[in-house]
């Protein structure tokens, strides 16, 4: 009972983040990738409590409230800053349209399905269920990254990929070791920072942070 | 308690040293010597490693019996984390050596100079946690840190080139990460699915006892994950178009570092999951994973190396071979690991010593586009002896280390029944050779462009260099027999 | 003894290179590093002859050196130390030579220390490469010594065409050490590379296996020895070297070559199939008719003579691929009979080739021209390189009594015993290239004719070859001492041959018991009658030209001779530009083998602007360009750029590209994944 | 065979042929004016002109160097080497043992060598065209000439010419076969272009342009000349003989008697008569072919001996 | 090639018999040959050195050569270079072009050697006396032996000559 309760709860949730992923495919404007994103950060943040309070591991509270603090608040905040400073407001037109896209996501998804499929049959875990949502999120992050012009946009889905990745630990292990958790948290951060830095020096040299006008570099 | 002072011999002295350069704000020619002697103190830490491993026979290991942290045995040294620690504390310390600081007055300020010495350090000190972690998250993380820094590191000039190589060099090699993190996920979800939540589960000598009985089908999938996460690490292709931008754009220092000691780390990685899988699934399906990597990155290097028209883009393209070339080594059984690894070795201390010579190149003439550079036989002329004797050293001439251990792996690969596959191999390196030669005299020849002037500098920095291609001429006519034990036990270990 | 002899080589060469590097420049430097090298290849010459007449290999292992390929073996046979041998007679005079020839490399810096080091080093390694006794010292050797005659190649590297040439050769080198290292790797397979092992490695290899690794060897000593179409390094090469380096490359170096395929085919594989003979005699029949007609093609001195080795490699190859045959069919003396004519041709191409080279190299040090067509009336300015020319060319063209033509007779014997051989195949190969074997000769004294005649002969046709002084003492005595050699080899060959055919005992199973093809003072061809006495025949000839003038004085003959004007119709004078040019030499073959050459023809008339009818000047340029390069080298370099031009656009600069890249490789592994059985 | 007669019989048929040279192009001349429905000069001018140069004075160019003077004597010891080898009117000869047809043709090429280079030596423009189509006619007579005497060897396994003319000798019925024949018309064409006779040289001829062999010693006189062109005559002769006798060898002596060595002596003289009849009959019956037409005269006869050389393969 | 054959059979012999009549030409062509034979071994090689005729002279020593006169049969014969003649056969009068031709082709004529001059022009220049195209007569420009008159000589005439010549033949 209490096992069925926690395999349907996570599912949901984990539905519900890779909801928000798909979402940021559609939307067009940056100021809603950072609400979209804020609102899936939310969600896994929940997906960590209930596997926390199910799973019986006290340990996934912290990382919970480590999550919320760094992905709900602290990015946003650092990206809305971001927009305002640059003040862009629009992703150019991508690689791939927008209907297009979602098309894509959804062989992406069903891809993902095909895939853990087998693995899904091996294990015994009652989250088992939403972890080909983990995966057609990582790689609904990767499409993003791929097929968005915007620098800025290339972080939003390379966060994706990593909240992504964070669902798949959460729901396929009940979480990696403390200090590999505690260390993924400070390299995401770092290379958060990094790749901010990154995007203003893109702006500065470039004025524009349009990844595409980047191939200066080639052969 | 003696190991744990070994270990933090060997970790510290880089924390110590950005620290200190952090500190020291205005004596520079003080921070680079202090960082040159602890980049020292952690070269004779590792050679202790060596010691321990060789000759008192047992594997330091190091960790914290604290539950929930994940931290027992946290820090291993076998005979392959010995050897990476060779590898990675040798070219760290004639990187620091050779940096801009030591020697003559140059033009660049003090203030990207100190990042640039904090970055280098921080970074050396990733990749040393990443070679003696037990744990493969912690070197997973280890990994993930060195992109950081070195990305930190590639707008050293801050031109437009080089910020648009370090966006793709960090975009890419995250992803690229990332996606190594997903197999690390997933072996880790095996493990539990088969053994129970275990603090110390992602340890590689725990994954390694456990390795044959966990589940195929995941373990599979993960090394796709892995191989093609750390793959992009390393530079396999067509994982590899970051190289080119990176090693092109980022200052020699690092460009050194980047395609030898980081690129060898990341290989080690490789070589650390492939022992892990093979112990669950047999070595077939890695070994043909391998092959079509490495095969498929040689051609990708000779072809691009034909057409390529800048000399540090050409020694990225090198990389890429060798990377093929090494794939295709851990791929062919207990001699081609023999002959892989050596080559890693070879190739680090040579493409190392290579971009130091293209760095003085590149301070003389201005430009990295081969065409700008004519004439340099005659205006360089000891460096342009050692430039080419590093480019013939690359392509595989005696009598370089390269050539032994290539003959190595070619030894290995027919004697595994792999004739073709081998021969497309030999025929790729021919149109490398073939190109690089081209480039290489099109470099040598000619005459010198107005305003360069003719003459050696800085020749004080030739004596390392020197020492360098000594080494390499050393391993290619003897294998020096610690080395020889260390690869010999490194191979019963990890192919047995 | 053998160990100070070999010890002896490796010191002064090493000390050679050394003392290159440090000094080597001026009178006294020149002299110290070309008098080491010519005591090392002394040293050699004499090891090489001890191991051949005492039969006893001289062997020394240094484990220490090079574990990875099983260590430094080395063993000197009778086989080997042949080689060792032709190296040290071509070496000596090259040497001393190049103490005089060096001069004209003072005045570069620099340049001289490269030289010196690398010539004693390139020495070295083909020292080595004849002694090596695993495949990992083979090859380590080998590639040495393409690296440092590469080196030597590039020596005037000022001039673009030089650096062009080095380009090529390393090139068509390298991709044959390729072909080479595969060879080897399928014969050791699992055993240690020692080459004992090989011999046993070979024998459990399957009959396909074998084959493909004969026809390796074949690519990748062909390419080393410079059979059609694997040669094109050759002619570019060789011009470029320094010419004392051109003599020993073309004298010896290629010929290691033919000594890696007997090592090989003979040695290792011990024979083969009879379609392994054909195809040597095939490719050698070919190389040799082509190599002689891009021979009479050129007008650059150097590079004539590098086709006539093309040529030389050919009959070499010719006399080994009828061995190969008759050991196929077990008539080991008939093989035998092949074997040694290629040997023997081997030892004489290496001392007239060198001679020539030397010889050529005299005529550029004193014109500073390699262009036939700006020379001319060299034999009273420079006698004595005209005379030992001469001989040379006398030599190469097989004439009677000297060397050249010993070892062709043999071969031609070869070939003729083939005749016998039954099938069809043997009935179309071998008059085929009895064929071409004779024409081959023929077209070669008529481009000797050539060469000797425009270079030496009647008026000098350029101020340079007006004003050229015969060379210093020290070239003369290198040029000396290999026209000696080509003389005293014809006679000679009596007492060489049955040394010849003794190296080859053991080798494939040929008999214990040498066979003898000398009975006193005559070459005898096994199993017939045909016969000759070198010796005896010399003996006429020089009794017989030498008699004339004593009979013709005894006749109290009118011996009055006038000098005067050539006759020439009347003309008021007879200038250099009217004598018959090299060009107008070759136009008749070149008219008969037009469908070969196919030259291109350009006809340019500039008129008067005024009228049509005022020829102002005329234009005529015709070119040929050999059609292995039209056909063979110019498409696989489009295709290689086509290739380099695809492959480089997935370089296009855009990252998002780059990262779909890596989505892909993901996706396709994992797909590959499914399919991969563990 | 005692040693002693041997070498008697070796010098005997050197001089014999030495002498019977001049007088069998004489011959040829002669039968050539008759036909021409001319008298002509007497079968034995050559003789007298033979004397008449020896008794000249030599002028020399300014140009030419040693070869120049080397070359008449190196041609005339070389073809006097050559009398030694071939079986002339006995079989089998001591020089048997020192040389076979190869070095036959090879001593031939050696004076074809000196020839052309004097030819160049003068730096006449006559002189250089004569040893350049020299050089290409003797080319590419070569590989004819080695697949006939493969052919003649396969037969007897042997290029030794006392042991084909045994081989012939003993098996007259070998001698008939159709390679037999092939190998003849091919060798007679070979030997039509080595002595320059028509149509390919025409030996007579004063037009520079058409010259080949004469072109080539435009420069010589006196003794110098007397001396090739006596070689020359004699290089004449020995092709006939060889012609004869390796393919018609009935009559050569094979015991070393007088009567048979006489009888032996007027069958080669009688068959050297019938081949130079053939040859002043054919000279006036063909024209001189354009130089440019020779090789293709000559890759016929390369074809017939081919086809000799695989016919006698197959058929064997 | 049978009706070549028949074509010469039906001819015979088409030079004239020199003991069918004791013609004056048959004198002088007898004196001819013994006196070549007695000089020179009965073989005197000639070279034509035509120094600026009218080829009128050329056209009767050509037919020295053919069927009918025969020249050949007395061991006279035209060669292709000085260097193989013993006599010199110059026609014309010496133009300024051929002045130096005459001259080189004596010096390349071996020693001994005679010079016959042949034609009116050779020894006056005769019509073209006094052109400024003209370099003198032959003798002027090398030793001449003996002229031959006549405008053109008749073939039996030249033979008179050569005869002539003869006689300076120097002994040896």
């Amino acid at each position: 009972m209490n096992d069925l309760l926690f395999s349907q709860l996570s599912t949901l949730v984990a539905a519900s983040v890779l909801l928000f992923g798909i979402l940021l495919v559609w939307r067009r404007s940056l100021l809603a990738y950072i609400k979209v994103f804020q609102w899936q950060s939310t969600m896994l943040t929940i997906l960590f409590a209930i596997v926390a309070y199910f799973g019986n591991d006290p340990k996934l509270y912290w990382i919970g409230v480590l999550l919320f603090f760094l992905k709900v608040i602290f990015i946003p905040r650092l990206l809305q800053r971001f927009l305002v400073q640059i003040d862009v407001e629009r992703e150019v037109a991508p690689y791939i349209n927008t209907a297009t896209s979602l098309v894509l996501t959804g062989v992406m998804v069903l891809l993902a399905q095909a895939m853990t499929n087998p693995l899904i049959r091996l294990i015994t875990l009652p989250t088992r269920n939403g972890l080909p949502f983990a995966v057609a999120l990582i790689f609904i992050g990767l499409f993003v990254i791929i097929t968005r012009k915007k620098a800025f946009t290339q972080v939003l889905g390379f966060l994706v990929m990593e909240n992504g990745i964070a669902m798949l630990a959460v729901l396929g292990t009940f979480g990696i070791p403390l200090i590999v958790e505690l260390g993924v948290f400070l390299d995401l951060l770092m290379g958060f920072l990094v790749m901010q830095v990154f995007v203003y020096q893109i702006q500065g040299t470039f004025e524009s942070i349009d990844v595409s006008k980047l191939n200066q570099l080639r052969y | 308690m003696m190991i744990v002072f070994h270990f933090s011999l060997l970790l510290s002295p880089p924390l110590l040293a950005a620290l200190l350069t952090y500190l020291v704000r205005d004596y520079r020619r003080w921070v680079g010597w202090s960082n040159t002697i602890l980049s020292l103190i952690s070269l004779g830490a590792a050679l202790g490693f060596v010691i321990r491993v060789l000759v008192d026979r047992h594997i330091p290991t190091w960790g914290l019996q604290l539950d929930g942290l994940g931290l027992q045995d946290i820090f291993r040294v076998d005979g392959l984390s010995a050897l990476l620690l060779i590898c990675v504390t040798t070219i760290s310390t004639l990187t620091l050596v050779l940096s801009p600081g030591l020697g003559k007055k140059d033009d660049f300020s003090d203030r990207p100079l100190r990042q640039y010495y904090i970055s280098m350090n921080l970074l050396i000190a990733a990749l040393l946690l990443a070679t003696v972690a037990n744990n493969v998250g912690v070197m997973w993380v280890a990994l993930e840190a060195t992109t950081i820094f070195s990305a930190f590191l590639i707008p050293f000039k801050l031109t437009k080139a080089s910020v648009e190589a370090s966006w793709k060099y960090i975009l890419i090699n995250s992803v690229g990460i990332a996606l190594a993190f997903v197999g690390t996920v997933l072996t880790y979800f095996d493990f539990v699915a088969i053994a129970g939540e275990a603090d110390n589960a992602l340890n590689w000598s725990v994954l390694i006892a456990t390795a044959p009985r966990l589940q195929p089908e995941i373990l599979k999938l993960a090394f796709v994950f892995l191989l093609i996460g750390y793959g992009t690490k390393a530079g396999i292709a067509p994982m590899h178009t970051w190289k080119p931008d990176a090693y092109g754009e980022s200052p020699t220092p690092l460009g050194a570092m980047m395609s030898s000691a980081l690129f060898a780390v990341a290989m080690y990685a490789i070589l650390r999951w492939k022992a892990v899988v093979d112990t669950a699934i047999g070595h077939h399906y890695t070994d043909t994973l391998l092959l079509i990597l490495g095969v498929f990155s040689l051609g990708v290097a000779a072809f691009s190396a034909v057409q390529t028209r800048h000399y540090k883009r050409m020694l990225a393209y090198s990389s890429v071979e060798h990377t093929g070339l090494i794939c295709l080594g851990f791929a062919l059984g207990a001699p081609g690991l023999f002959a892989a690894l050596l080559h890693l070795l070879n190739h680090t201390l040579a493409k190392s010593f290579m971009f130091f010579v293209v760095g003085r190149i590149e301070d003389r003439y201005g430009s990295n586009a081969i065409d700008r550079v004519r004439g340099l036989g005659k205006t360089m002329p000891w460096t342009s002896g050692l430039f080419t004797a590093g480019l013939l050293a690359l392509i595989g001439l005696p009598p370089f280390g390269l050539f032994t251990s290539e003959f190595a792996l070619f030894r290995a690969g027919f004697s595994l029944h792999h004739p073709w596959l081998m021969v497309v191999s030999l025929t790729l390196l021919a149109i490398i050779f073939v190109a690089f030669i081209n480039h290489l005299n099109h470099m040598l020849y000619g005459l010198t462009p107005a305003g360069v002037a003719i003459g050696e500098t800085g020749n004080w920095q030739l004596v390392p260099l020197f020492l360098c291609i000594g080494s390499l001429v050393i391993l290619g006519l003897t294998l020096p027999t610690p080395i020889a034990l260390l690869l010999n036990q490194i191979v019963t270990t990890i192919a047995s | 003894m053998m160990q100070t002899l070999f010890l002896l080589t490796i010191c002064a060469y090493s000390l050679g290179a050394l003392g290159a590097i440090l000094g080597g420049r001026g009178q006294l430097g020149r002299s110290l590093v070309g008098a080491l090298a010519a005591i090392g290849a002394t040293a050699g010459l004499l090891l090489g002859l001890t191991v051949i007449f005492t039969g006893q290999s001289f062997t020394a292992f240094v484990p220490a050196l090079l574990p990875v390929g099983g260590g430094l073996a080395l063993r000197l046979d009778p086989l080997g130390a042949f080689f060792l041998s032709v190296i040290g007679v071509v070496a000596i005079p090259a040497s001393l030579y190049g103490i005089a020839y060096n001069e004209i490399y003072e005045s570069e810096r620099g340049s001289l220390r490269l030289l010196g080091a690398m010539f004693n080093l390139f020495l070295l390694a083909m020292s080595l490469v004849t002694l090596a006794d695993n495949v990992f010292t083979f090859l380590l050797m080998w590639e040495g010594m393409s690296l440092t005659s590469y080196f030597l190649v590039i020596t005037e590297s000022d001039e673009a065409e030089t650096i062009r040439a080095g380009n090529w050769y390393i090139a068509v080198t390298h991709v044959g050490v390729a072909f080479l290292v595969a060879a080897f790797l399928m014969l050791t397979g699992n055993a240690s590379g020692a080459f004992s092992d090989l011999r046993v490695h070979a024998s459990n290899l399957s009959p396909l296996a074998r084959d493909l690794v004969f026809l390796l060897t074949l690519l990748g000593f062909g390419s080393k020895a410079g059979i059609i179409p694997l040669h094109v390094w050759l002619p570019r090469a060789h011009p470029a070297a320094p010419s004392y380096v051109s003599a020993l490359m073309s004298g010896v170096m290629i010929k290691l070559g033919i000594y890696g395929l007997l090592r090989v085919a003979l040695d290792f594989l011990g024979g083969g199939p009879a379609w392994w003979g054909v195809l040597v005699l095939v490719v050698g029949s070919v190389s040799a008719v082509l190599g002689v007609l891009y021979a009479l093609m050129e007008h650059d001195l150097k590079r004539l003579l590098a086709y006539h080795s093309v040529e030389n490699i050919g009959i070499i190859l010719m006399g080994i691929g009828a061995g190969l045959l008759f050991h196929s069919y077990g008539s080991m003396s008939l093989a035998v009979l092949g074997l040694v004519g290629g040997l023997y041709h081997t030892l004489n191409h290496a001392s007239f080739k060198g001679l020539l080279f030397l010889g050529a190299g005299s005529v550029l040090h004193a014109t500073g021209t390699r262009n036939m067509e700006e020379m001319g009336g060299l034999m009273k300015r420079m006698p004595w390189t005209a005379l030992f020319f001469l001989i040379g060319a006398a030599a190469i063209s097989a004439l009677p009594p000297l060397n050249g033509f010993v070892s062709e007779w043999l071969v031609f014997q070869a070939l003729l015993k083939g005749l016998n051989i039954p099938g069809i195949e043997a009935a179309i190969a071998m008059p085929l290239a009895v064929g071409m074997l004779a024409l081959t000769s023929g077209l070669a004294a008529a481009c000797f004719v050539k060469a000797f005649g425009i270079t030496f002969l009647a008026m000098p046709r350029s101020h340079e070859a007006e004003s050229a002084r015969e060379s210093p003492l020290l070239m003369r005595i290198g040029m000396g001492m290999l026209a000696a050699i080509c003389v005293v080899l014809g006679p000679g060959a009596i007492a060489v041959i049955p040394l010849l055919s003794r190296i080859l005992v053991g080798l494939g199973g040929l008999a214990e018991v040498p066979v003898s093809l000398t009975e006193g003072v005559s070459l005898q061809v096994p199993t017939s009658s045909s016969q000759i006495a070198l010796p005896t025949l010399a003996l006429a000839l020089l009794l017989a030209i030498g008699s004339i003038p004593v009979i013709l004085k005894l006749l109290r003959v009118n011996f009055r001779l006038r000098r005067s004007e050539s006759w020439g119709c009347g003309l008021t004078e007879l200038t250099p530009r009217m004598e018959y040019t090299a060009t107008a030499f070759a136009e008749p073959l070149r008219r008969v083998f037009a469908e070969l050459y196919r030259p291109s023809k350009e006809l340019t008339i500039d008129t008067h602007p005024e009228s049509k009818y005022f020829v102002q000047s005329i234009a005529y340029r015709s070119e040929i360009t050999p059609w292995f390069d039209r056909m063979l080298y110019t498409p696989l370099l489009h295709l290689i750029g086509y290739i380099a031009n695809k492959i480089r656009r997935l370089q296009s600069g855009l990252v998002h590209l780059y990262l779909l890249y890596l989505a892909l490789a993901l996706m396709g592994l994992i797909f590959a994944s499914r399919w991969i059985e563990r | 065979m005692t040693n002693m007669m041997s070498y008697g019989l070796e010098i005997g048929q050197m001089l014999l042929a030495l002498a019977l040279a001049p007088g069998l192009v004489g011959l040829v001349r002669w039968l050539k004016a008759r036909l021409q429905n001319r008298l002509g000069a007497p079968p034995w001018q050559p003789y007298l002109e033979l004397r008449k140069w020896l008794a000249k004075d030599v002028v020399m160019s300014t140009n030419a160097s040693w070869i120049f003077q080397a070359t008449p004597y190196i041609v005339f010891g070389s073809t006097v080497t050559v009398t030694l080898l071939v079986p002339l009117i006995a079989t089998p000869i001591a020089f048997d043992a020192v040389g076979d047809l190869l070095v036959v043709v090879y001593l031939l090429l050696l004076g074809t060598f000196f020839l052309a280079l004097a030819g160049l030596d003068a730096g006449t423009a006559f002189g250089g065209m004569g040893a350049s189509r020299e050089m290409t006619i003797a080319a590419i007579a070569e590989p004819t000439i080695a697949l006939s005497i493969s052919g003649l060897a396969i037969g007897s396994g042997s290029t030794n010419l006392g042991q084909i003319l045994t081989t012939t000798l003993t098996d007259p019925a070998a001698a008939i076969s159709p390679s037999h024949f092939l190998a003849f018309a091919a060798l007679f064409i070979v030997v039509l272009a080595e002595t320059g006779r028509l149509p390919i040289d025409n030996p007579a001829t004063h037009l520079e342009l058409t010259m080949i062999h004469e072109a080539m010693i435009l420069e010589y006189s006196g003794r110098y000349l007397a001396l090739i062109e006596w070689a020359s005559w004699t290089k004449f002769l020995l092709f006939l003989s060889l012609l004869a006798n390796l393919f018609v060898p009935w009559g050569m002596a094979t015991l070393v008697t007088l009567p048979t060595l006489a009888l032996a002596t007027a069958a080669w003289i009688g068959k050297l008569i019938l081949l130079a009849s053939a040859i002043a009959l054919l000279e006036t019956r063909v024209a001189k072919l354009r130089l440019f037409r020779v090789p293709e005269l000559l890759s016929l006869s390369f074809v017939l001996a081919l086809l000799a050389v695989t016919s006698s393969l197959v058929l064997k | 090639m049978p009706t070549l054959l028949q074509k010469i059979l039906r001819v015979g012999i088409a030079t004239e018999q020199l003991d069918l009549a004791e013609t004056d030409v048959v004198q002088v062509v007898r004196q001819v040959e013994a006196k070549t034979r007695r000089l020179l071994g009965r073989s005197l090689a000639i070279r034509e050195v035509d120094a600026g005729s009218c080829n009128g002279c050329e056209l009767e020593i050509t037919a020295l050569t053919n069927p009918l006169y025969d020249s050949e049969r007395f061991g006279i014969h035209f060669v292709a270079s000085p260097r193989h003649a013993d006599l010199l056969l110059v026609t014309g009068p010496v133009t300024r072009h051929m002045e130096v031709a005459l001259r080189k082709t004596y010096e390349a004529t071996p020693d001994p050697k005679l010079v016959v001059a042949v034609g009116d022009c050779a020894k006056t220049c005769g019509v073209f006396k006094g052109s400024y195209a003209i370099a003198g007569s032959v003798d002027r420009i090398v030793p001449v032996d003996v002229f031959v008159a006549g405008c053109p000589p008749e073939p039996t005439d030249l033979l008179r000559g050569i005869l002539t010549a003869l006689d300076r033949w120097p002994k040896s």
